[in-house]
């Protein structure tokens, strides 16, 4: 993965001034998130938290400048890059290619694993390959909407994890992909021995920090704090709060 | 029951809520007679002609054909018993309500064809000749909002003579007719009177009134005031009430 | 600039496929069950039974006074809970006909109310049952009257398929919501979409305009 | 069950709290200005001028037949693009604003028309002018027509104001779907939203037949 | 124009759309006089009368009060320029058309109060001295919805009588009423004119026309067919139109 398309970018920005200085100048790191997303962006009573919100707020420390969040939804988080609304987004935004040709990615801070989650009875779902012709429920926030597509499998969107798991519970859908963490999370959060985990991906998942193409030296900024906070251990500390065990790399 | 008697009213009471509209209203009509209701506004004689047909149900009383129907009201008569009433009467009302979605032929054949389940060749026929009668055989396949007043009342006449009623009740028919439009209505009705048709018309045309009527019966409050010979009535009339009426009818500045 | 005409171009299909395939007959048939349902609630409603008519005011209450959304996930996800599972078109046909029967309902009502009263008593006189009078003389009458609200109604119907997306009916929206998830193109595809929902919305005001005409007869005058 | 109840009760205060602070709020705010958008539309679409008119018309049209979702999305996304920024809570004003506008727009002037046109003419005859027969004599009148119709807009507008959370403001709605994401229990929570929504439209309702009360007196008869 | 001449109506024409409606009508008022305005329905009689209130804008002739305003209409001609003759005229509507939602004291005042911006001492004064003369005086603080139709259309009277026209002008003020409340506004205009008001008064009851008009004007088609004394055109009409219309009216069965 990585931010392989971020040297070619000449770092120019439609207003003159660059991305980071915009920043800088006015000291506010401005980040969209859904804050509906746990374990990484959600709220703990109104309090907004999760690893994402925490990482991307160690990084502004890093870079000096204040954090601000505007949560929205998933639907409208790119327009609202697009349109300027936040800097960045953080939001457990799984790199791909395909969002590497319209967006830059800081360097990922969580590498996880998709998983397959099927109902605990169910046997003949043992592979990614296996979901072929089976019908899985995706949010399309995450990476695997396009995973399970390329297993062939026939995909359901649907708002979120929680939403997801009712339908395979329900009987609706086969299956549904999704982070570890989220299935690891949720089970701590509402013990469910129906469902159970039933294929693991072999290739890694890795998600960053995404902005738009022009801000080639905030990508910089951003990559030097999380590189800085990685040094330091404070990213591994930050991890093991949530998941208990590091996540970052 | 007399046997010339062809409908008998008693004791008709009827409220609505706490106004008491009818306290006790009798009257008769005999086979072939024309009655003329006539009194204030707010009298009860819309309310008293609608009990007639089924259209009011009275909290007591008896309204009586001869040959049947007869209903006695009690406070637990329901508007389905009293309906049978309109078996034998039919209404024409003050503001002609036809149907706006059915031509002229429609509206006047849709009772007969499809309640009465009459004959479709005879129901025509008749139709035709009594929209003949009136004047309106052009407009049979008119709508009646491209009639004017007098032609819908006109309708509404034929309506109510297509279902074969033997009585026929009139609530001022000519009274949201422009004025030059009220003749060719009263002429109608006056031929029909002079036929022998059986009807009771509620009206304030004491004029037509005196013309036509055989028997006027004058109500005020819910009750029956004055019964009489249509020239005693509206001539000399006994009652002070009725005097009153009469005078402020007839030369009203 | 030409690569978003170029997806402009391309996504037109798809969408429009989204719309004859779903978004309208997903409409269409809502609609029609929705008016049946209506009309009931609005008889009941105007019934003298006292628990007749609280039925259908607590009914046409709830349906008003909770958002579409909530009830969509009611009938798809609820109700399995109670051994109740229903498939995704079937229950997004339910949703949106209950939803119109509530809505609806009032407007029926207040078209029958404002038929005048002497249309019931000529129906009578003629000899007419109740219900029959309902059906040959005062409906086709209410109908002129109802003929915009309804069709405001079918409007806003139209518009609200796509929360079906929300319960896995791939209607005109949620097709551009997945080609917005691979180009992320959102304003385009929303208001390629809006154009298309507007379209769909010019030709059945179109339509309730040549039906209003046809209708026009029909009102006492 | 029992943690069931707790969750109902722990989230019930959030819930209302995002109601108070800005369900209501925003739904008062942008119906008052969109009442007067809808006034101008509505007085401009009857107009003699054919260009005036055909402004209101395409207004309505755009408004009526294009989802609010997008009407938000390109005034708070698509509005950038061309150099004017506004803030969430001003954007969701103007959307919704506009929106009602549109709407609304219908509904005054189908009851300015519905006032019969001798009222304008006895307006004039006392000696006064188009403007002044309007203010002073029609719309009070009109008033009492277009409250059944103005107040369902306005609660459709309450269910409505969900969609702002996709433009940054947190309202009710929003505060459902964040507890649900920490506690994965949606249907409890979009119930309990769906109820407190009820509330609010069932009080609504109440000062809708409060208001009819009211008005009754300004019906010509 | 003679100097008694209180209003010269000269050369009016209207149409609407293709239906010409007005023809070419001349008629004229003296101070003190009582003109009414007969003929059969959509003969134009309510439009000619609404042309002097300038509700009407025609295309063509001369509405000329003397000692102004004067307005000749061409095609080009206003609704704003019209309405300056709203400055000797006052009308009293058919259906009375008073405001529902102000009570029968703000219906009365709010022209010369808002408009005309008199001194509201004086405004209410005259308001009780005219409410009390139409025996309305109780009912000042009422509104129009819980008033009988004759108690409405008096009220109707007033609210023209407020505004102090030189010109009063009647379209058909008691065809919406209930017959017997027909007599208490014939009254009341009877009364006005006796003072010496001068009115052009729209009716179709001919009795009360030959009881209070000094002139008769009887239209047709558009065009003025016979103007003289009451006496004569209602008694001895010397046009066959104008006999064929008299005859309906006054004998219509
Ligand atoms: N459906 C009804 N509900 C309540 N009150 C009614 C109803 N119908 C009539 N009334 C009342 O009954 C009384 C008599 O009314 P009715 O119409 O019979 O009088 P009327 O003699 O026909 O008067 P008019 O000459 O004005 O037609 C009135 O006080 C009226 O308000
Ligand atoms: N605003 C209008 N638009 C179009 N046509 C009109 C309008 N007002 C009146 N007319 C037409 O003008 C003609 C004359 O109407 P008007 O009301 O002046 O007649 P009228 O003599 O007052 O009749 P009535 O005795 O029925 O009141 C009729 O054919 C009528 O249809
Ligand atoms: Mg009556
Ligand atoms: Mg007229």
């Amino acid at each position: 993965g990585g931010s392989g398309s971020g040297t070619d970018a000449s770092a120019k920005s439609s207003e003159g001034t660059s991305a980071l200085a915009k920043v800088k100048d006015s000291g506010v790191l401005t980040v969209g998130t859904e804050g509906t997303y746990r374990p990484f962006s959600y709220h703990e009573g109104s309090e907004l938290t999760g690893y994402d919100v925490d990482v991307v707020k160690a990084v502004g420390q890093k870079m000096g400048v204040e954090v601000k969040f505007q949560e929205t939804q998933w639907d409208a988080i790119f327009a609202g890059l697009d349109a300027g609304r936040f800097d960045v987004i953080a939001n457990e935004v799984g790199i791909n290619p395909q969002r590497e040709e319209k967006y830059l990615f800081s360097e990922p801070y969580s590498v996880s694993t998709g998983v397959v989650v099927t109902k605990s009875d169910n046997t003949d779902i043992t592979s990614f390959d296996s979901l072929k012709g089976k019908t899985t429920a995706q949010s399309q926030t995450s990476n695997y909407y396009e995973e399970a597509k390329k297993a062939g499998a026939n995909v359901e969107p649907v708002e979120g994890w929680a939403q997801a798991v009712t339908l395979l519970k329900q009987g609706r859908v086969d299956a549904t992909i999704n982070d570890k963490l989220t299935f690891l999370d949720s089970q701590k959060t509402n013990p469910d021995d129906s469902i159970k985990i039933a294929a693991e991906a072999s290739e890694k998942s890795e998600s960053g920090i995404a902005m738009r193409k022009d801000a080639t030296d905030l990508q910089k900024a951003i990559n030097d704090a999380l590189e800085q906070l990685r040094a330091d251990g404070e990213l591994a500390k930050i991890s093991e709060k949530y998941f208990g065990d590091d996540i970052s790399k | 029951m007399s046997p010339s008697n062809l409908l008998s009213v008693t004791g008709l009471h009827k409220s609505f809520g706490e106004n008491q509209v009818l306290k006790g209203i009798d009257f008769t009509v005999h086979a072939g007679e024309v009655v003329a209701l006539i009194g204030p506004s707010g009298s009860g004689k819309t309310t008293a002609l609608r009990c007639l047909n089924g259209l009011e149900v009275p909290q007591a009383g008896t309204v009586a054909f001869n040959g049947g129907p007869e209903v006695s009201f009690s406070a637990k008569t329901t508007a389905k018993q009293a309906q049978v009433l309109r078996r034998r009467s039919a209404m024409v009302f003050q503001g002609h309500h036809l149907f706006p979605h059915l031509t002229v032929l429609q509206n006047v054949t849709v009772g007969p064809l499809e309640v009465q389940k009459r004959e479709r060749g005879e129901v025509m026929e008749q139709a035709a000749k009594l929209l003949e009668r009136v004047g309106l055989s052009a407009k049979a396949d008119a709508y009646p909002n491209s009639l004017s007043g007098g032609q819908q009342q006109r309708v509404g006449i034929v309506r109510a003579l297509m279902l074969k009623p033997d009585l026929l009740l009139f609530d001022e028919p000519t009274s949201a007719l422009d004025p030059e439009l009220v003749g060719e209505v009263l002429v109608v009705i006056k031929e029909l009177a002079q036929e022998g048709w059986s009807m009771v018309l509620v009206t304030h045309e004491l004029a037509f009134a005196r013309d036509v009527a055989d028997t006027v019966v004058f109500m005020d409050g819910g009750v029956v005031v004055e019964t009489g010979p249509a020239a005693k009535v509206l001539g000399a009339p006994s009652n002070p009430r009725t005097q009153g009426f009469v005078q402020r009818l007839l030369h009203p500045f | 600039m030409d690569s978003n005409w170029q997806l402009f171009l391309d996504s037109l299909w798809p969408l429009a496929k989204g719309a004859i395939t779903a978004t309208i007959p997903l409409s269409l048939i809502s609609f029609a069950i929705g008016l049946a349902i209506a009309l009931l609630m609005a008889l009941m409603r105007m019934s003298g039974n006292k628990l007749v008519s609280s039925i259908a005011r607590v009914y046409i209450s709830i349906i008003r006074g909770t958002p579409l959304l909530v009830q969509l996930f009611v009938i798809f996800y609820g109700m399995p809970s109670i051994g109740i599972t229903i498939d995704p078109w079937p229950s997004a046909i339910i949703a949106f006909s209950l939803n119109i029967g509530g809505y609806a309902a009032e407007i029926i009502r207040a078209a029958i109310l404002s038929v005048p009263a002497g249309q019931w008593e000529a129906g009578y006189t003629v000899g007419m049952s109740r219900t029959r009078t309902l059906f040959r003389i005062i409906l086709p009458q209410a109908a002129r009257v109802s003929v915009p609200p309804l069709s405001n109604s079918f409007i806003s119907l139209v518009k609200d398929t796509s929360l079906a997306s929300l319960i896995l009916v791939t209607e005109m929206f949620r097709k551009a919501q997945e080609i917005t998830a691979s180009t992320y193109e959102f304003m385009l595809l929303y208001l390629t979409a809006a154009g298309l929902y507007w379209i769909i919305c010019l030709v059945l005001s179109g339509l309730q305009n040549l039906l209003e005409g046809r209708l026009e007869k029909y009102v006492a005058k």
